[in-house]
């Protein structure tokens, strides 16, 4: 059984330092999932725990063992690619056995391994299949039943689904959380979908520019994101951000100042958000999820007059998507109570839905 | 020198110890590798080499190739250590080459050991090809003397001749003059409507085996044979130059600058021209009805003027020999007057002069009774030790001529420096 | 633990250790067959060797004075004519059927594949014997036909001026096709989306070829016509059986020069001269090939 | 394709068709004249009806050594393409997957193959002949792995570089070992790429012709010499060197239509896929 821990990890391509001083403990049997846009160096620590590509320094543990030179075959790991990475020469029952073989493994135990793998993948009549003859959903199932078999203490998966069409990757998405659930192995899952880290993760790891900006549950990242990064990738539609700041004089009111339509004007903040605003002035951001606004021209209470541009309607809910003071903002509305295209029309903010982030340091501001 | 001086103790040595063997022992187990032209000689000893394998217990290998690619293929096999070839045969023109590279053996012991009998040959031969200052390297082996090709047929028709003395005022003579032969060459193509003469212009052998009758027979020559003062821009090459250069323009087959010997004897064969200046040895295959439409048409004569080209070509023992008495057995055996004379009957071009007094052999190839006097007047090219290189030489002018329409006499004189150069430092003519 | 780092880091080095065992032979016997005698080549062209002679003395670059004083004037505008022709033509005709032959609805395409790329596999130097007894002036089969057309005899390769236009048809015979063959792969290779898109957008054909076939096969086109180039400056074995460099200097290629030197004069030192001012020239071509292959 | 006119199918038909027998007449031309002796061959206007004879192979085969010399060829040809292949391979992989040796090895890989044969011919030549190795096989061989090797490891760096990466990671995640990966994974793989190369080397080195010339004697002599030998001053052998032309290209024939949909697809990009 075996958490991973990332001690102090930098890796550098010549003179640019992908990732710097970088820190990640992972419990035993989590799964984690390491999201963020491409070139963030998710890839980069995902093959460096895998044994893919060296460390240029720090240290990085698999269980108590320190792995940072061992071969990737010497970690007990196994891996799915973004490609598959299925050998083209070798039928689907070969490509889930080779590594078994290579492990010198009984015939036996192989055979009754892949039999059970493809059982459970449904992918019995498959097996004597070479992977051209394959769809794209069939070779992901072999790529997961190759792994599967290895019985590894640890699975890397490299952005599995990215491959795959939105239905496809729905159903293999639920595959991969029961196959987790059955196993209770540690996974690591490197995705660019923040749907899919929400669906499956036990904890988000959230990197950008090789940093890690949030570690969290689902919820924290959803709930509670720690920078403006954080708060657009996470969420869909995402959030929007309108500018604000925050004066000496609104701070010791528990007070912010939105730019709209009408000038600045004055927000009253729920008290989680008082405690921590600073005492000088500061430009903010303000975000707002969708579903922090209501559509209610004739409510009460603080309110944006927003420019409806364009409705987009989503079977449950209606998207609208409109303007405030040159920033485009998404609000989420119910079917049949939607306002009217092209005029300005009225929304309520709940004030314990908003997002205040400081705008030269993009951190969150709550306390 | 020294590995050839060694050699030749060695076989010295050999040699004292040879009464006490059997002849049939020296070569048993070496078989012997000989690198030869495709020529009708050639055939003519593959058809026989079989009475020597049978005394001597041996296996006699011939590889015929190609001339342009002799040398280049001796070359590497004399320079190394031990040769792939146990006998040589060595082109006039090689000769000096050779002897300077101490490629070659000195046989004077040998043949004074076995009292081989070498005034059987035409002296011009031996002198072109046997000796070098005054040691014996080689025995003469065949010759290609040159000549006039002509077909008897056509000069011989009365119409023809009528025609002639009309053009000429004069009865019908093959040309004894190089001026006389190009105003016949030319005039008879025309009236023929063909060919005047075939020709072989190609770098760098056939071109310059062939202008060098012309330059010969003009009376001039490559070097002051005495001071070795280049004479290459004398008038009389100039002179010769021209007339061949008027020939190969205005007489000769089509394509004649890039044609060998092959090509001068295919357009002969195919009946295309009338006259040609070449090989003597030609003229076997023209008779050959499966590749000839000419069969007992054609004649020889000498080449007009003064001197004709005389190559040949002789039998030496590489210094580097692998085995010299067995080689030394084979030359003997080759040379013995019973195996030169079935030489010479299966259409070979004997070097011993006997056999041209046998009434037999001349029945056989009338043609023969020429060469006598075709020896008469010929003389080889200069014996030197970058001879090889004069031939280059000499085509690369002649190239420039033919190909780049410089004057004959700008090109020779442009080319008496590199001329100078070559015999330059060279221990054979000093 | 500081033990187990050790040896992991032994195992993670043995796997670097392990590539230079892979290219160990091919970098050993490269260096032993090709950088020796290399060496050992540019050291002769410094010497006077004539083989007759045997080793002279230090020649300094005597024996570059010499061969540039002598023909390497002609024998260099020679092979520069004879590549500039022989690439130029075997682009034009292989760049036009492989566009040809990359008509996917064509009958019959494959067959005419298999056709013309068989010149690949022949020998040049039995190409050269068959175009030889073809063009031969009196007995070829190219007058017999030219002469239906009422065209008199010519020389081809004995005449002064066809010769080298003949041994560059002789040439375009012979190696087109393996230019065909590599332009044809790379137009199989190239996506078809830019092509349908511009067929969408109302592109013809013309305008198909100029504005997204000829950028998109740029990279393949440059670096074939590099690698021919570089391949016609070295050829040799067709003027050898085609011509010897005749008639004259005609044919005389630089190759061809360096080997009647060294094999003919028997003047190693002058030969390894002319050589080693060829090997400058397409080690510089060669450079330059690489350049444009990363740029593209 | 839809919408295209006709006239452009009977245009590249036309000029197919042209190309097509441009090539194809100077080959039967050669055809016919190994079936017909010398007279026939040289006549003009070339005679349609003629007896074929069967002179030719027979002077080839019984005087002419033809079977050495085609055995020379390929004993050097096979024995070459072999060792530039298992070595090859070897270091097109390392070059390939883990730049070793950095970016100078394939550059100066690229640079032997285009070294002039004749650069090299000289001094093979002075080296052979002092240290016994002129008229051997394996001088020859030697000598052609000049430009085959450096060719077979340009070839396979480029199937390689279309094998995905990913493979060889998956397969050391598998537990491969270094070699392992290179054996179970990669080469099987690049196998089509695998059977070009040895393809186009066995033809590269069964035509060369310049070392041959100079390196070979008698025992060794390859086919483009013997042929080459074939013109004699006294004549060409025409219908010999006819006869020799059709045996020498007819087993690359055979291996180029055996092999053809090989040599395509290792050809063209996308032959392997995952």
């Amino acid at each position: 059984m075996a958490g991973v821990t990332v001690k102090q990890v930098t890796k550098s391509f010549g003179p640019i330092n992908v990732l710097e001083k970088l820190d990640l403990d992972i419990q035993d049997g989590e799964f984690v999932v390491l999201v963020g846009p491409s070139g963030c160096g998710k890839t980069t620590l995902l093959r460096m725990i895998a044994g893919l590509e060296p460390v240029s320094d720090g240290n990085i543990l698999i269980g108590a063992r320190d792995v940072t030179w061992a071969a990737p075959k010497d970690r007990d790991i196994a891996m799915v690619f973004q490609s598959y990475a299925l050998y083209p020469h070798m039928t689907a029952a070969e490509n889930m056995s080779f590594g078994l073989k290579l492990n010198k493994l009984p015939k036996k135990e192989i055979e009754t391994r892949v039999a059970e793998a493809a059982r459970m993948l449904k992918i019995e009549h498959l097996l004597s299949r070479k992977p051209r003859e394959l769809s794209g959903g069939q070779r992901q199932r072999v790529a997961m039943g190759r792994a599967i078999v290895r019985r590894p203490v640890l699975y890397l998966f490299d952005e599995p689904l990215s491959n795959l069409d939105a239905q496809l990757r729905t159903s293999m998405r639920t595959e991969i959380k029961r196959m987790h659930l059955a196993e209770k192995k540690t996974v690591i899952y490197v995705t660019h979908d923040q749907i899919e880290a929400l669906t499956l993760a036990d904890r988000i790891v959230a990197m950008n520019r090789g940093e890690i900006q949030q570690i969290g549950t689902p919820d924290d990242l959803y709930n509670r994101p720690a920078s403006i990064f954080v708060a657009s990738f996470i969420g869909s539609p995402g959030m929007s951000f309108l500018t604000g700041e925050i004066t000496p004089a609104s701070s010791a009111k528990g007070q912010i100042f939105i730019n709209t339509e009408r000038g600045k004007e004055a927000l009253s903040l729920p008290p989680l958000w008082t405690k921590g605003l600073p005492v000088e002035e500061t430009p903010v951001l303000v975000g707002l999820r969708p579903e922090a606004l209501t559509y209610d021209p004739e409510g009460a209470g603080f309110g944006l007059d927003i420019m409806v541009n364009v409705i987009e309607p989503c079977g449950a809910e209606v998207y609208v998507i409109g303007e405030v003071a040159g920033r485009e903002i998404t609000a989420r509305c119910t079917p049949g109570k939607v306002p009217p295209l092209g005029a300005p029309a009225r929304f309520l903010i709940d004030p314990d839905q908003i997002h205040i982030f400081d705008a030269n340091s993009e951190r969150s501001l709550r306390p | 020198m020294k590995l050839g001086g060694l050699t030749t103790i060695l076989a010295l040595m050999l040699g004292t110890a040879a009464p006490a063997l059997a002849a049939g022992d020296v070569c048993k187990g070496s078989d012997i590798n000989i690198l030869m032209e495709t020529v009708p000689d050639t055939d003519a000893l593959s058809s026989i080499k079989g009475e020597f394998e049978k005394a001597h217990d041996t296996k006699v290998n011939i590889e015929a190739v190609n001339y342009s690619l002799m040398h280049e293929k001796l070359v590497p096999s004399l320079t190394a250590s031990t040769s792939s070839y146990d006998v040589l045969i060595v082109d006039s023109y090689w000769v000096g080459e050779f002897k300077t590279a101490g490629w070659i053996q000195d046989l004077d012991s040998l043949i004074a050991r076995d009292k081989v009998d070498t005034s059987v040959y035409f002296p011009s031969l031996m002198a072109l090809n046997g000796k070098v200052q005054g040691k014996t390297y080689m025995l003469p082996f065949w010759h290609y003397a040159m000549g006039i090709l002509y077909r008897k047929d056509i000069v011989e028709d009365p119409a023809f001749q009528a025609a002639y003395k009309a053009e000429f005022k004069r009865d019908w003579r093959v040309p004894a003059t190089l001026e006389e032969f190009d105003e016949v060459v030319k005039w008879s193509g025309k009236y023929k409507n063909m060919s005047g003469i075939a020709m072989a212009g190609q770098r760098s052998d056939p071109v310059v085996m062939e202008a060098t009758n012309y330059l010969f027979g003009e009376g001039g020559d490559f070097y002051d044979r005495k001071t070795w003062k280049p004479t290459i821009a004398s008038p009389e090459a100039v002179k010769a130059v021209s007339i061949y250069a008027d020939l190969i323009r205005n007489a000769a087959q089509p394509g004649a600058l890039g044609a060998n010997f092959d090509d001068v004897a295919n357009t002969l064969k195919q009946g295309k021209a009338i006259f040609a200046i070449s090989y003597l040895f030609l003229y076997p295959t023209l008779q050959d009805p499966k590749d000839s439409t000419v069969v007992d048409k054609m004649m020889f004569a000498p080449v007009p003027g003064k001197d004709s080209f005389l190559g040949a070509w002789g039998w030496a023992i590489p210094s580097n020999a692998k085995n010299t008495g067995c080689s030394w057995e084979f030359i003997k055996w080759v040379e013995s007057k019973d195996v030169a004379y079935k030489r010479a009957m299966a259409g070979g071009q004997p070097s011993q002069s006997w056999i041209y007094k046998d009434p037999a052999f001349i029945k056989k190839w009338p043609v023969m009774a020429q060469v006598g006097t075709a020896l008469d007047h010929s003389k080889g090219l200069p014996i030197m030790s970058r001879s090889t290189q004069l031939v280059e030489t000499f085509a690369e002018v002649m190239g420039s001529v033919l190909a780049d329409n410089v004057a004959p006499k700008d090109a020779l004189e442009a080319s008496e420096g590199k001329f100078g150069a070559l015999v330059k430092g060279d221990p054979l003519l000093k | 633990m500081t033990v187990t780092t050790t040896l992991n880091h032994q195992a993670g080095k043995r796997r670097n250790w392990a590539q230079y065992v892979f290219l160990a032979p091919t970098a050993i016997v490269l260096t032993l067959v090709v950088a020796a005698p290399l060496l050992y080549s540019v050291y002769l062209s410094f010497q006077t060797y004539i083989i007759t002679y045997g080793m002279g003395d230090f020649a300094g670059f005597g024996n570059y004075q010499s061969v540039l004083a002598d023909d390497f004037g002609s024998v260099s505008w020679v092979t520069l004519k004879l590549t500039f022709l022989c690439v130029t033509i075997e682009f034009f005709v292989a760049f036009g059927l492989a566009l040809l032959l990359n008509q996917p609805h064509l009958p019959g395409r494959q067959f005419y594949l298999i056709i013309l790329l068989t010149p690949i596999l022949m020998t040049p130097v039995a190409i050269a014997l068959m175009f030889r007894l073809m063009f031969n002036p009196s007995l070829g089969i190219v007058n017999w036909l030219i002469g239906g057309l009422g065209i008199p005899p010519q020389g081809w390769f004995g005449d002064p001026h066809l010769a080298l236009g003949t041994v560059v048809f002789v040439d375009v015979w012979t190696e087109t096709s393996m230019m065909l063959l590599m332009l044809y792969a790379g137009l199989k290779s190239m996506p078809m989306e830019p092509v349908e898109a511009a067929r969408i957008d109302g592109a013809n054909r013309f305008h198909i070829l100029r504005y997204v076939v000829w950028p998109l096969m740029r990279p393949v086109i440059m670096v074939t016509l590099l690698i021919r180039m570089i391949a016609a400056l070295k050829s040799y074995d067709l003027i050898y059986m085609l011509t010897q460099g005749g008639p004259g200097k005609e044919t005389e290629t630089i190759s061809f020069y360096a080997y009647r030197l060294g094999f003919r004069f028997l003047d190693i030192g002058q030969a390894a001269a002319v050589s080693f001012i060829l090997l400058i020239v397409v080690i510089a071509l060669t450079l330059f090939l690489l350049r444009v292959m990363r740029e593209n | 394709m839809i919408g295209e006119s006709r006239w452009v199918q009977w245009a590249s038909h036309l000029i197919l068709g042209t190309a097509s027998a441009l090539v194809l007449l100077p080959l039967l031309w050669v055809l016919r004249t190994s079936f017909v002796d010398k007279v026939v061959a040289y006549r003009m206007p070339p005679d349609l009806f003629f007896t074929p004879t069967l002179d030719n192979y027979r002077a080839i085969l019984l005087e002419f050594d033809f079977g050495t010399f085609f055995l020379n060829s390929l004993i050097i040809a096979l024995v070459t393409t072999v060792i530039a292949l298992v070595i090859g391979s070897l270091a097109a992989y390392a070059i390939d997957r883990f730049r070793t040796g950095g970016p100078v090895v394939p550059v100066a890989i690229l640079a032997t193959q285009m070294m002039p044969p004749i650069v090299l011919v000289i001094p093979f030549f002075l080296i052979f002949k002092r240290v016994g190795l002129a008229d051997t096989h394996a001088g020859l061989i030697i000598t052609y792995l000049t430009f085959n090797l450096p060719y077979v490891v340009w070839l396979m760096m480029s199937f390689f570089k279309r094998v995905p990466r990913e493979l060889d990671e998956a397969a050391l995640i598998d537990g491969a070992g270094f070699f392992g990966v290179f054996w179970h994974i990669i080469l099987p793989a690049a196998l089509p790429g695998i059977g070009a190369a040895g393809v186009l080397s066995f033809v590269l080195c069964w035509n060369e012709f310049l070392f041959a010339l100079m390196l070979s004697g008698q025992e060794t002599k390859t086919l483009p010499v013997a042929i080459s030998s074939l013109v004699t001053q006294q004549g060409t052998a025409i219908g010999a060197v006819c006869a020799s032309t059709v045996l020498a290209i007819a087993p690359m024939v055979i291996i180029y239509f055996a092999i053809r949909k090989l040599l395509v697809a290792g050809l063209s990009l996308g032959a392997v896929k995952g």
